[in-house]
């Protein structure tokens, strides 16, 4: 096709100053790594202030715990981006450790298929309601947070019934250590890395950005989007689910008393993250960093020792807003500048 | 461009009925939910019940009213449970100055705490679920700092307000239902009211004309704060104690949904009041009658998350 | 008769409170360049999202190739070999550009993944045909409007397609860009690909249209050649009047004589920068004068005109109103002093799509009509009642929600918000994009209006006509820097374009 | 299960000191050697404590005060305090963070008595004495830990049984205030209540469990429910004081007398044995908090070489209208 080719530089929008992109890039860049900037303070903060806090055991205890919130908040991450919300993540987790401990007496694979099926068809479930009717994630995500809670009950006996994994292999894919870190450890560093280039790389993963960016505009534009939001829900419920699974193989038993609020925190580390909740921008490395983050911050607060229980809770409050603001006014900085 | 009249075929029964479910949906649920009460709970049409289930849902009413006007500026107020927790607090604290500065303390207190996270809203751009959720963390845990256990008080004052009736209404009833004619004023009559629900609609366009956008955000903020610690004043009466560990516990979620229940959309740019109070009694009946039909916990939850969905998808918006 | 590539048979599509197409039929034949054309909420973009599978028909068949066939949703249409470009610009604004052009259609690398390197070039490649130079990494909503529309166009046009739509496609290019464009047309044309065809330039649809299908209020008016119809008849069957009375009409509303008061300017802009779009901007406009705001895509007209505002932050510059100095960065202040914008992006910063019109009309005029903070009903009635009149804003009533108005009744009302803040000057960036001849005629008669009654308007215009014919005095910028200024007799189309291109550059 | 192995209550200490119950003789008990622990010194080396539960319940504090006081009393230097707020994970990667700064003791109030695996293995490695108190871990004695201190909460349901059964006459509607679900102690006292009842007075129905969450609003607003939906009800047994507070609250709003409805407890908090006293309460069952002397005075035998039993069996006294007004003091 030929077509007029007018002047390269008229009538365009390249006429910019030079030092505008590379301002641009830096700006860029601290948008999306602005986590990863207050993370490394807090750490560095925290080397200087605590001997304790620096130790390779403390660091693999940070590390191994965040572990299971980093999974879920994989998950997470993609259903942001999307323009939606998953609250029910906490119930999801828990009702897989407990059908997990359930399972493992038929075996490894039932103790992992157990759950992942029922916590996929669960969020697939959510998924073809939030796509199909237009319902508000957040309250269809709600009702799955109740529902799954309820669900959790029953199976446990209204929770009185711990089942206790028995099955040795299943046991070891939570404890056992490769240099130095548990499996699930090296669980999440591959799902980081596949969700990386699922999001960035794949037409997947575009299509979720164009989802969470303008939904009117992703139809008009041809994005399947029915499809890409069932998936982006059914994914985030598996992963809550394997995360519950490795959780339970890591504390032996289906304990009924765990995952509530981890929706708030799965949330505020993907927040924190860069990832904005309008969906449209946002990505895993940040999400990490925010995850990272909430650990490296309960481990300080910790540390301090000699705060009371009620005091620790105005600290963490206190440091959230902190982090937040802080990471808002390196984003402002770079833009008014 | 034809008229109504001239369009019957497009504008005929199914579309009016799904209309009329879409303005109506929260009703027809109460409504449902109360004719099924009266024909299968037992005890269920005597005035000691409406009492009981009005006295209970007046401070969730009073918070759900606080958060429709949050959520109308399309924002969200995770905090809500926690300031009614420090309202609680302050009560207990002040009451050494006699009741009226002890409210008038805890109201500051809320009031305060709702200016802080609209501060960070609307003054420094952070996610309103972020700034709150940093304030449902420290707020709960500032509360139990001041007041570390549960204190029971006496002051008859404080009392009377939680079990008084006027004219056979208790107090708290009044209260809330004075409350509710209070925002609905708010909200339709009055320019606070319009920018509100402009700025929620479409933010940039409100800033181009000229709205004080920062302003009517931090002003949400605050009066959600302030309801909030009105419903954390009322239940502390009730209590006849204050209890910040547990008090509001977990009612930012009862709240949202009511909202949301009510037909507010969470995308902002509308309020509905009446709906609201109505999602509100709807999530109180439905505990209610659950607790009343003894189901286990585990029925309850189910049940429960069945029936917000369906009274959600009785209100949800029409889509193209 | 040849086959339709596509065609509609007795198509019905209501919504709430208005029947917005009725028994419309409508046939595209292979390599046929067909125009669309009727007033604003005609239901020209309807048919459209009908044909493209955005709304269900409520009664009626779709055909393609004469073959019956459904479309769920906008990707089945795309599969069919149907490529749309929407009214409103519809791309993700946080996308990237090269992002947003290659959606769906994304390079692989060998491992199966999108090849980014490959992704951007490819971008870089497509735009440049469009004459389109910029950083294809950034975000789209940071680019102008104009950009944003060609980055659309490249899209749908590259898409393998048999048909392609186009809603409006010019309504944000400027002269050059709508020549691109007509190059694409006449090469989409020489291969057998059929384009519809709507807008409200007339000119444009006698330049490349074959055969023209007119609306009006949902019906079909008129079908045929479009060479046989006169352009007044033309007119005429859009709007439903006589020819005659069109003809003693004219085609612009505009007289083009203000009696400017030779006086204090009413607003003033001084050495107004900011990086890196503005450099030191000054422009001054009368009591009574229409100055008009004349450049190429990205020129930063709209900037200026955001500055003056005080809805974009300046890094150096004054702003005064009368004399008096505006507090920089808050349009509320300069609401206050008199200055009104009327914004070019109406959706994202012109209509709050929740509100009704009434609402949106009293939006930034609420201070005003209320006391001590109560609004009065009885007041607004009155105001949205006398606008809505005066500038003809077809709703089904005032509480209608402005979403559901078609484009151009959508733009009147932010007009009409404008004027009822009691502005004394407005700034008009593109006050006709999307308008259909009557109402552009209405709004353009109204400007000139506007300018008698005493009010200062500052105009900016892709429509270099319009900008001609409206404006006493027209400043012309060259990335965002004043470069030149012509008045009385200088404006013509020939001075602006010389201007713009006067630095010696080569001009296509 | 150590299940009826003293039948009758040691009267209690002064001022509420645990005394007790059982030694577990018939168990084998565990030292020094057979743990194969380092020998430490209580009173310079790091001791880490785990609490659970925010300090905001009479029990938490007074359990997390015990602890403290004794440290502070025995000279112990280096006491490091964790509190999980209510989240299990948190308590484990509190504990594990206790070892990783080098406690040479933990003494655990365990949020579940399930799931401790990760933790366990760690304190193995480094052969840390585990002491849990007031809830069990299910695990291996003098392996995975060394002893647990505490109450026994099947035993404390059927006591409150006992209570009501008496309290009503073997006769009549009972309501159980449940504690939260999913909660070990919610478990135990629900199942020891209702054996107990089933096996002595198949004259009492139990007609009503919800969960009033362990709060005393819940347990209001349940009760509020209750009392006007099934007027017929006669007992109402809460699985703590605070539930029991709130149903008084209820009752008295209501309008009714006290001991129209008779109300069973558990805990023995000083509110609800005022609410004895009161009349409001028919008995509350005790479940003492106050670990720090028995956890330390264990350590230090074990320290010694002495044996130390599996489990240690604390003895929970009763209040009920008899002993409530002379007993006031010894509440938490
Ligand atoms: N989503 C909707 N809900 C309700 N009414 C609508 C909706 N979309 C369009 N309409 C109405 O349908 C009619 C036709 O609108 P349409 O957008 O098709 O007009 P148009 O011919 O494209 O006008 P314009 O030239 O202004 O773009 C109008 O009266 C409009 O108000
Ligand atoms: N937020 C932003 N950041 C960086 N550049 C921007 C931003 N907004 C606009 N620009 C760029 O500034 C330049 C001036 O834009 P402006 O919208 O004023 O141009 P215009 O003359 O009105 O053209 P148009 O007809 O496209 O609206 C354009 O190149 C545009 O891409
Ligand atoms: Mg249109
Ligand atoms: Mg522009």
């Amino acid at each position: 096709m030929t077509t007029t080719i007018a002047d390269a530089d008229a009538g365009t929008d390249a006429r910019r100053r030079p030092g505008t992109l590379r301002r641009e890039r830096i700006g860029h860049l601290v948008q999306h790594h602005g986590a990863l900037m207050v993370l490394a303070v807090t750490v560095l903060l925290g080397a200087v202030a605590f001997d304790s806090f620096t130790t390779p055991q403390n660091a693999a205890n940070i590390v191994v715990s965040s572990s299971f919130l980093a999974i879920v908040a994989i998950g997470m991450t993609f259903v942001i981006i999307s323009g939606g919300i998953d609250l029910s993540v906490g119930s999801s987790f828990v009702l897989a450790g407990v059908l997990a401990a359930y399972g493992s007496r038929y075996g490894l694979l039932v103790a992992l298929l157990l759950p992942l099926t029922v916590c996929g068809a669960i969020g697939l479930l959510q998924g073809l309601i939030v796509a199909r009717t237009g319902m508000a994630p957040f309250i269809v995500t709600l009702a799955g947070l109740l529902g799954m809670r309820g669900l959790m009950l029953a199976v446990s006996g209204e929770g009185a019934n711990t089942y206790l994994v028995q099955n040795g292999a299943f046991s070891a894919l939570g404890q056992t250590s490769l240099l130095g870190l548990t499996v699930p450890v090296w669980i999440t560093l591959g799902l980081v890395l596949l969700g990386g280039v699922l999001l960035q790389r794949t037409a997947f993963g575009q299509n979720v950005y164009a989802i969470g960016g303008s939904e009117e505009a992703a139809v008009l534009m041809g994005v399947p989007v029915t499809r890409v939001k069932v998936i982006v829900y059914l994914m985030s419920g598996l992963l809550a689910g394997l995360a519950g699974a490795l959780n339970a193989a890591r504390l032996s038993s289906g304990v009924t008393i765990l995952g509530a609020g981890m929706e708030l925190d799965v949330i505020a580390a993907v927040v924190i993250g860069g990832t904005l909740l309008t969906g449209g921008a946002g990505g895993l490395t940040g999400t990490m960093a925010g995850v990272l983050l909430l650990g490296v911050i309960q481990s300080l607060i910790n540390q301090i020792g000699v705060l009371t229980s009620s005091f620790q809770q105005v600290v963490s409050g206190a440091f959230l807003a902190l982090v937040v603001v802080t990471q808002r006014i390196l984003h402002r900085a770079q833009r008014l500048s | 461009m034809a008229e109504l009249a001239a369009a019957p075929h497009v504008w005929g029964g199914r579309a009016r009925l799904l209309t009329w479910l879409q303005e109506y949906g929260v009703y027809a649920s109460v409504l449902a939910l109360l004719l099924f009460n009266v024909v299968f709970t037992p005890h269920f049409l005597e005035v000691a019940n409406f009492r009981t289930q009005l006295i209970q849902v007046a401070p969730v009413v009073i918070t759900s009213l606080g958060m429709a006007l949050v959520i109308g500026t399309e924002g969200i107020d995770l905090s809500v449970g926690a300031v009614m927790a420090l309202a609680s607090a302050m009560v207990v604290l002040y009451l050494g100055y006699g009741a009226p500065v002890a409210i008038v303390a805890a109201l500051i207190a809320g009031a305060a705490a709702g200016a802080a996270g609209g501060a960070l809203v609307a003054y420094v751009g952070v996610q309103p679920i972020v700034a709150t959720l940093a304030l449902l963390v420290g707020v709960r845990g500032l509360a139990n700092v001041l007041v570390p256990q549960l204190t029971e008080f006496r002051n008859p004052t404080l009392i009377t307000l939680g079990s008084q009736s006027v004219l056979g209404l208790p107090l708290v009833v009044i209260i809330a239902a004075a409350l509710t004619v209070l925002v609905a004023f708010l909200v339709k009559r009055t320019t606070f009211g319009r920018q509100l629900v402009a700025v929620g609609g479409n933010r940039a366009a409100s800033r181009l004309s000229g709205l004080p956008v920062r302003r009517v955000l931090i002003t949400v903020y605050i009066i959600s704060g302030l309801l909030a610690a009105v419903a954390g004043v009322l239940a502390t009466s009730r209590l006849q104690a204050s209890d910040p560990t547990s008090l509001g516990l977990l009612m930012e979620l009862s709240a949202i949904t009511a909202v949301v229940v009510g037909g507010t959309p969470l995308t902002g740019g509308r309020v509905r009041v009446l709906g609201t109070v109505m999602g509100a009694l709807l999530i109180q009946l439905l505990q209610a009658t659950l607790i009343k039909h003894n189901l286990p916990q585990s029925w309850t939850q189910m049940v429960q998350a069945v029936i917000i969905l369906a009274a959600v998808y009785a209100a949800r918006g029409r889509r193209a | 008769m040849a086959t339709a590539v596509l065609e509609a048979r007795g198509i019905s599509k209501g919504f709430p409170g208005v029947l917005a197409l009725d028994d419309v039929s409508f046939r595209l034949d292979a390599g046929q360049v067909h125009a669309l054309v009727g007033e604003n909420g005609a239901g020209k973009s309807t048919l459209i999202k009908v044909l493209t599978g955005v709304y269900r028909p409520d009664r009626g068949t779709l055909l393609l190739r004469d073959e019956p066939v459904t479309f769920d949703n906008p990707l089945a249409a795309q599969r069919a070999g149907i490529s749309t470009i929407y009214q409103e610009v519809n791309l993700v604004p946080q996308m990237s550009l090269a992002h947003n052009l290659l959606l769906g259609r994304e390079p692989r690398s060998r491992l199966g993944v999108i090849d980014t390197t490959q992704l951007y070039a490819e971008a870089e490649r497509v735009m440049t045909r469009y004459g389109i130079r910029t950083d294809v990494r950034r975000p789209l909503r940071s680019l102008g409007m104009g950009t944003q529309q060609m980055v659309a166009l490249a899209r749908a046009v590259s898409i393998e397609a048999r048909v392609v739509i186009m809603d409006e496609p010019t309504s944000a290019l400027e002269p050059r860009e709508v020549d691109t464009l007509f190059g694409v047309i006449a090469d989409l044309r020489s291969e057998g690909i059929s384009v519809i065809y709507v807008s409200h330039r007339l000119d444009e649809l006698y330049r490349i249209c074959d055969r023209v299908t007119v609306l009006r209020d949902g019906r079909v008016a008129h079908d045929g050649p479009l060479d046989e119809l006169a352009r007044v008849e033309l007119v005429a069957l859009m709007l439903g009047r006589d020819p005659a009375e069109i003809r003693r009409d004219g085609a612009t509303r505009f007289t083009g004589e203000h009696t400017t008061t030779a006086g204090e300017p009413l607003v003033e802009a001084r050495s107004v920068s900011r990086r890196p779009v503005l450099r030191d901007v000054s422009v001054q406009v009368r009591p009574g004068e229409v100055v008009g705001l004349g450049g190429l895509l990205g020129a930063g007209r709209s900037e200026t005109a955001k500055a003056i505002a005080g809805a974009l932050p300046v890094d150096a510059g004054t702003v005064t109103v009368a004399g008096q100095q505006v507090r920089r960065g808050s349009p509320a202040a300069a609401i206050r002093a008199g200055v009104s914008l009327v914004p070019e992006d109406r959706k994202a910063e012109g209509i709050v799509p929740t509100l009704s019109v009434r609402d949106n009309i009293a939006l930034a005029a609420l201070p005003q009509m209320s006391r001590s903070g109560v609004v009065s009903d009885a007041r607004i009635d009155r105001i949205v009642d006398s606008f809505m009149r005066r500038l003809r804003i077809k709703a089904a009533s005032p509480y209608q929600k402005v979403s559901e108005l078609s484009g151009g009744n959508q733009q009147k009302v932010l007009l009409a918000r404008s004027l009822a803040t009691g502005a004394k000057v407005l700034l008009l960036d593109e006050p006709t994009r999307g308008i259909d001849v009557g109402a552009k005629a209405e709004v353009q008669a109204l400007i000139d209006e506007l300018a008698a009654e005493g009010l200062g308007v500052l105009l900016i215009s892709s429509d270099l006509e319009e900008l001609v014919e409206g404006a006493d005095r027209v400043v012309v910028l060259r990335d965002g820097a004043v470069a030149g200024e012509l008045s009385g007799d200088q404006v013509t189309e020939e001075a602006i374009m010389a201007t713009i291109a006067a630095t010696g550059e080569t001009d296509g | 299960k150590s299940e009826d192995s003293g039948d009758t209550p040691t009267p209690a200490g002064s001022a509420g000191q645990q005394v007790v119950q059982s030694a577990g003789a018939t168990g084998p008990t565990c030292t020094l050697q057979s743990f194969g622990g380092q020998k430490f010194d209580l009173k310079k080396d790091v001791i880490g404590f785990s609490q659970s539960e925010k300090e905001a319940n009479p029990f938490r504090i007074a359990e997390t005060k015990s602890i403290k006081d004794e440290a502070a009393k025995l000279g112990i230097a280096n006491l490091r305090v964790t509190n999980a707020q209510s989240q299990f994970s948190k308590q484990i990667s509190d504990v594990q963070q206790l070892i990783a700064q080098g406690a040479k003791l933990l003494v655990i109030a365990p949020l579940n008595s399930d799931g401790w695996e990760p933790v366990l293995k760690q304190a193995a490695e480094k052969k840390i004495p585990i002491i849990t108190i007031d809830r069990k871990i299910n695990a291996q004695p003098c392996t995975d830990y060394l002893t647990f201190i505490g109450s026994d909460f099947y035993e404390q349901g059927k006591r409150a049984a006992d209570q009501m059964v008496q309290a009503l006459g073997g006769q009549g509607e009972v309501a159980i205030l449940l504690g939260a679900p999913g909660n070990n102690v919610t478990t135990d006292r629900t199942k020891g209540f209702k054996d107990r009842i089933q096996e002595k007075a198949p004259g009492i129905t139990i007609s009503f469990e919800q969960t009033g969450e362990f709060t005393r609003e819940k347990g209001q607003q349940v009760t509020e429910q209750l009392i006007q939906s099934r007027p017929g009800t006669k007992g109402i047994y809460a699985e703590n004081d605070e539930m029991a507070l709130g149903a008084v609250t209820a009752l008295k709003g209501a309008g009714k007398s006290p001991s129209q409805v008779k109300i069973v407890s558990v805990d023995g908090t000083r509110a609800a044995v005022q609410g004895i006293v009161d009349g409001w309460l028919s008995a509350v069952v005790e479940s003492n908090p106050r670990f720090g002397p028995l956890a330390f005075s264990t350590t230090q035998k074990f320290l010694d070489g002495e044996g130390i039993p599996a489990t240690v069996i604390i003895s929970d006294q009763e209040y009920t209208t008899a002993n409530a007004k002379e007993s006031l003091g010894n509440a938490y």
